[in-house]
């Protein structure tokens, strides 16, 4: 017989949570993990202009030990697959993937019938929280991106969205 | 115009009139074209290169060696695959570091059983090149050091680029 | 105030004061370092958590200590665990003989010169069993390193430590300190009149000090571009985090006993307003120059690290030792 | 420098293989290298690649002329327009496409801005190998204010598919061309900076001179070309060897240094990001009006036969073989990248170092990994 407890019911830490759920999105280490053309956007996120570091981001940790987030930026073929996959499960908990661009998402442009290499989408390997399309998305969608798992962590949108003026 | 380019036709000219133990150019050409000359002068503007070789699969090592004497260096190996024909093309392609002129030496072998002596003892950057090509198209390089798979997964037993490849 | 005339009392208010500036100081040096590290490359550096960021190291010890604990599988797990410990202990015992002002001293001993010398080679211990309990291939090569470099650097630093030991004559930092008032000329940075080459003993303990604490352009320990995080690969969470502490305490510690050693410590270089305020000012100016120098230069290459201290340094420092040894003997005795 | 002999060494076999990568910071992506190592010693350095293939080469099967376009501009995405051009060029050659001459000279312009900005990334990853962390910063700072031209007129930041069969695929405007003029002013100081804070550090240089040095004999074996010939004193270029486009009537020099180490590739790469900058220049002075299309045919079908184009990308020479059997689609698409061959040689070049050298080396190297994978 199975009985499933939700502990998060019985035993509940409101403002602890809220208080660590703050602290991890304004600390989310990526891990320093490039595989393609979208490895040189991330690098732009964290150019000068763009600058990742204001969202206390910029700590690129090359072990995954150390760090929370996976952009998982390029193509994964089936040849990375299980280095990818060894990846997410060095990292510990809690931890994050952002699936930068269209390889990443669904294998983009290198999906068509008798492709023999491209692993169509890294959510068949391990759950993705944010998918940033683009081939390769600029710097402004992975902060973009960041932002949108900052809003999944903590429930709050640190800047307004800006819709652009018709 | 260039007395590399014609000492290299001199030497290939003797190559492939002798040849290795004799053999001959392939005897079953592509049909329905006309058997190409064997040794070809092309115009780079239209082609790409300027010399054009067609030897016998057993003698692309002593083509390399002629190349190699010429100081020319590898630029890539490739195979294509002539289904219709049955064969199985592989191309070498030179370059001169120093002096104009590209040489394509070719050679065609059946599809059934494609193997062609390696040129890594002549060319150590043949190795690589010969690997790929031993991916993709299942092309066989006798003597060649290693041919476990170099691009595709270590347990890759297919050639996606045969022109009969089915995933 | 009375309770802190018994001796248990101080100890306990030594031990949390000694703790909490620690953590507080490595929380926030780090923040200096991503701020700083955003100056000298054109860019803002962390500014969203909080205002201006002040609250981004916060964010990132929550973090760190709300990570899953894990001792990878085959790892030596006591080892593993110790290491952490080992590493922070020693920097901590250090700082309590620091004097920060000629009051502010947690522990006033007077052969804190050893102390400091004899814990601060614990260090390297910590920094090996890490990699070597970790089972990790980088981690072992890591350690490895960091023997050899610590072992390499502990001698040019301890010759400059007895050459200061022979001209002040005392291992009691507080004392040292107290014979460099008056000014800064009577330093020891600027006694030439005892040895003309103290600003070389100065520029030897500065280099050995970035190589003790494993800082670029010395970070062999840690050097990310070919060894990942080296010795730290495997820790995660404030194991990793410890690890981290430890380093700025060390910095802290390097560049205190800099001050105390070479630029007078508590000391006012102009006369007015001696104290706790210059011992601050003078040790942070350091530490500034330290993440200065590691945001500057590219990391060196190892055996021209080893070179550097066995063909360079201990035979300089070896000749100043003997140099200030015959000039005491001469001109002093 | 360090580089010992493997075999006089008493007592060697306590090795052990370290396998640097698939994710490594000095792997640049996801090259692997399987090292047998004796405590810091690089006994045998065997690249392990494969690990971001991408099936370019089916992929040219499978589409038509046209459709191949985009691929080229993510097989080496730091330098897209040089395998552009190759690859428009072939086509070109082999369907005899007329190219007007503005549209050549703005192909000349944006490649060369393009190897600016490749040379960047590679200048500001190789230090981060060393250690240098600043340099990035600087490097991408002028990154962005070339990207921000090219995006202007190619319409993308990173994979580019600009040139198009028979010219490019978009005009130039007066803005653009100020642009270019106030980025090349801007940057020459910022040269000379980056030669005064960094080319010039002591410690970088003794990172760098006398390590990893590779023979022109050894490049020809290997087909090794771009910085690594060059900087092994070979002034191979394929600007000049195989002149295409413009190139021809353009003034510049071919960096060469004797040394062959991976200071004398360093370098090169340096005195290139000159040369690149005199050729835009004399490229904007020059630029003829015109159209920037010229006459191409609705439906693709090259004759049957095969073609070559080479062009200098910023590796070295990328050579595409287009074997066409008249038919919409290509029959084969050969694609010859530098990355490729340059690696080979890491194997022989890296024996006897200890590992921090050899990583200076393969850093010097200037790989894009999915330039060898392809």
């Amino acid at each position: 017989m199975e009985t499933t407890v939700d502990t998060s019911r019985i035993v509940q830490f409101a403002k602890l949570d809220e208080l660590l759920a703050l602290s991890r999105a304004n600390s989310l280490w990526p891990l320093t993990f490039g595989l393609a053309c979208c490895a040189i956007e991330m690098m732009a996120a964290g150019g000068p202009r763009f600058d990742i570091s204001r969202f206390g981001a910029e700590v690129f940790r090359p072990s995954p030990r150390q760090a929370d987030l996976m952009i998982v930026a390029g193509t994964v073929n089936r040849k990375m697959a299980p280095a990818v996959k060894t990846l997410y499960d060095q990292m510990l908990e809690p931890k994050w993937v952002i699936a930068m661009g269209n390889c990443a998402i669904s294998g983009g442009p290198f999906v068509f019938p008798g492709q023999y290499a491209v692993v169509e989408g890294v959510d068949k390997l391990f759950p993705v929280d944010v998918f940033i399309p683009g081939c390769p998305p600029r710097p402004e969608a992975l902060l973009e991106g960041i932002m949108a798992l900052e809003e999944k962590l903590t429930g709050k949108r640190r800047w307004p969205v800006v819709t652009p003026p018709k | 115009m260039n007395p590399t380019l014609d000492q290299l036709c001199d030497q290939f000219g003797r190559l492939v009139a002798t040849g290795p133990s004799g053999s001959r150019p392939p005897s079953n050409p592509p049909a329905p074209d006309a058997p190409p000359a064997p040794i070809q002068r092309t115009e780079h503007a239209a082609k790409g290169y300027d010399l054009e070789v067609t030897v016998a699969p057993t003698a692309v090592v002593m083509a390399a060696e002629i190349m190699d004497r010429a100081g020319f260096a590898l630029d890539a190996i490739t195979g294509v695959d002539w289904i219709a024909q049955e064969q199985m093309e592989v191309v070498y392609d030179y370059f001169h570091p120093t002096a104009p002129g590209r040489v394509a030496v070719r050679t065609r072998v059946p599809r059934a059983r494609p193997e062609v002596p390696t040129i890594a003892a002549v060319y150590p950057g043949a190795n690589w090149h010969e690997r790929e090509t031993h991916d993709f198209f299942g092309l066989v390089f006798a003597g060649h050091p290693d041919l476990s798979p170099f691009l595709l997964p270590e347990d890759a037993t297919f050639h996606p680029l045969r022109k009969d490849y089915q995933p | 105030m009375s309770f802190l005339t018994h001796e248990p009392y101080r100890l306990l208010l030594a031990l949390v004061a000694v703790l909490a500036f620690v953590g507080v100081n490595a929380m926030y040096l780090v923040l200096a370092e991503r701020k700083g590290a955003g100056r000298f490359q054109r860019r803002p550096g962390p500014n969203e958590a909080g205002y201006g960021g002040w609250l981004q190291p916060v964010a990132d010890v929550a973090k760190m200590l709300s990570k899953q604990l894990l001792v990878p599988p085959g790892t030596d797990t006591i080892l593993f665990r110790l290491a952490p410990l080992i590493v922070l202990a020693p920097a901590m015992m250090c700082l309590a003989v620091v004097p920060f002002s000629d009051t502010l001293t947690a522990r006033d001993v007077n052969f804190g010169l050893l102390m400091v010398f004899s814990f601060g080679s614990i260090n390297v211990l910590a920094v090996m069993l890490s990699g070597w309990s970790s089972r990790n291939k980088y981690a072992i090569i890591s350690a490895a390193r960091v023997v050899s470099q610590n072992v390499a650097y502990e001698i040019p630093m301890l010759l400059v430590a007895i050459t200061l030991l022979m001209i002040t004559g005392t291992m009691d930092l507080n004392e040292i300190v107290r014979q460099q008032a008056g000014g800064f000329w009577h330093w020891n940075l600027f006694r030439v009149w005892v040895n003309p080459l103290m600003p070389v003993t100065f520029v030897i303990y500065f280099i050995c000090m970035l190589a003790e604490t494993n800082r670029a352009p010395f970070d062999m320990a840690e050097a990310e571009s070919e060894l990942v995080a080296g010795a730290f690969t495997e820790y995660a969470g404030m194991g990793f985090g410890v690890f981290f502490m430890a380093e700025y305490a060390n910095i802290v510690l390097g560049c205190s006993l800099a001050t105390v050693l070479f630029l007078g410590g508590w000391q006012s270089p102009i006369g007015v307003l001696s104290g706790v305020v210059w011992f601050l000012l003078k040790m942070y100016a350091l530490v500034f120059t330290v993440i200065w120098v590691r945001w500057t230069f590219p990391r060196t290459q190892f055996y021209a690290l080893l070179n550097l201290s066995w063909k360079i340094l201990i035979p300089i420092s070896l000749f100043t030792l003997l140099l200030s040894g015959a000039l005491l003997k001469l001109f002093h005795a | 420098m360090n580089a010992v002999d493997p075999t006089v060494r008493p007592g060697v076999n306590e090795t052990f293989v370290l396998n640097l990568g698939p994710q490594h910071p000095a792997a640049h992506g996801v090259l692997r290298v399987k090292m047998t190592m004796d405590g810091e010693y690089v006994m045998r350095a065997e690249p392990v690649i494969g690990y971001i293939h991408r099936m370019h080469e089916k992929m040219g099967e499978n589409r038509t002329w046209a459709q191949f376009l985009p691929n080229t501009g993510r097989i080496d995405y730091l330098s897209a327009l040089h395998y552009n051009h190759a690859y428009v060029a072939a086509v070109e050659r082999a369907l005899k496409i007329e190219v007007p001459r503005r549209a050549e000279f703005l192909r000349v312009i944006t490649s060369e801005m393009n190897r600016i900005s490749s040379h960047l990334v590679w200048w500001s990853a190789y230090l981060i190998d060393l250690g240098g962390l600043t340099p990035l910063l600087y490097a991408f700072d002028d990154r962005e204010k070339l990207l921000d031209l090219l995006e202007a007129v190619t319409g993308s930041r990173l994979t580019y598919t600009y040139f198009r069969f028979g010219g490019v695929y978009n005009d130039v405007d007066e803005a653009f061309v100020r642009g270019t003029r106030q980025f090349v002013r801007e940057f020459r100081p910022r040269l000379k900076m980056y030669r005064d804070l960094v080319t010039t550090n002591i410690i970088l240089r003794k990172r760098l001179e006398a390590i990893g040095p590779i023979s022109a004999e050894l490049c020809r074996k290997y087909g090794a070309t771009g910085p690594v010939l060059r900087g092994a004193g070979v002034a191979y270029d394929v600007r000049r060897a195989e002149p295409y486009s413009v190139y021809p009537e353009l003034e510049f020099e071919i960096p060469t240094r004797r040394e062959g180490d991976s200071m004398a590739r360093y370098l090169v790469h340096m005195a290139e990001l000159e040369q690149s900058l005199r050729i835009i220049e004399q490229g904007l002075d020059k630029l003829p009006e015109g159209p920037v299309m010229g006459k191409v045919p609705r439906v693709l079908r090259p004759p049957a036969g095969d073609y070559c184009f080479a062009v200098e990308a910023a590796r070295g020479r990328f050579m595409v073989r287009l074997v066409s059997d008249g038919k919409d689609v290509p029959y084969r698409v050969k694609l010859r990248t530098p990355s490729f061959s340059n690696l080979s040689l890491f194997e022989e070049a890296s024996r006897g170092m200890i590992l921090p050298d050899a990583l200076a080396l393969m850093g010097s190297l200037d790989l894009v990994i999915p330039d060898i994978d392809r």
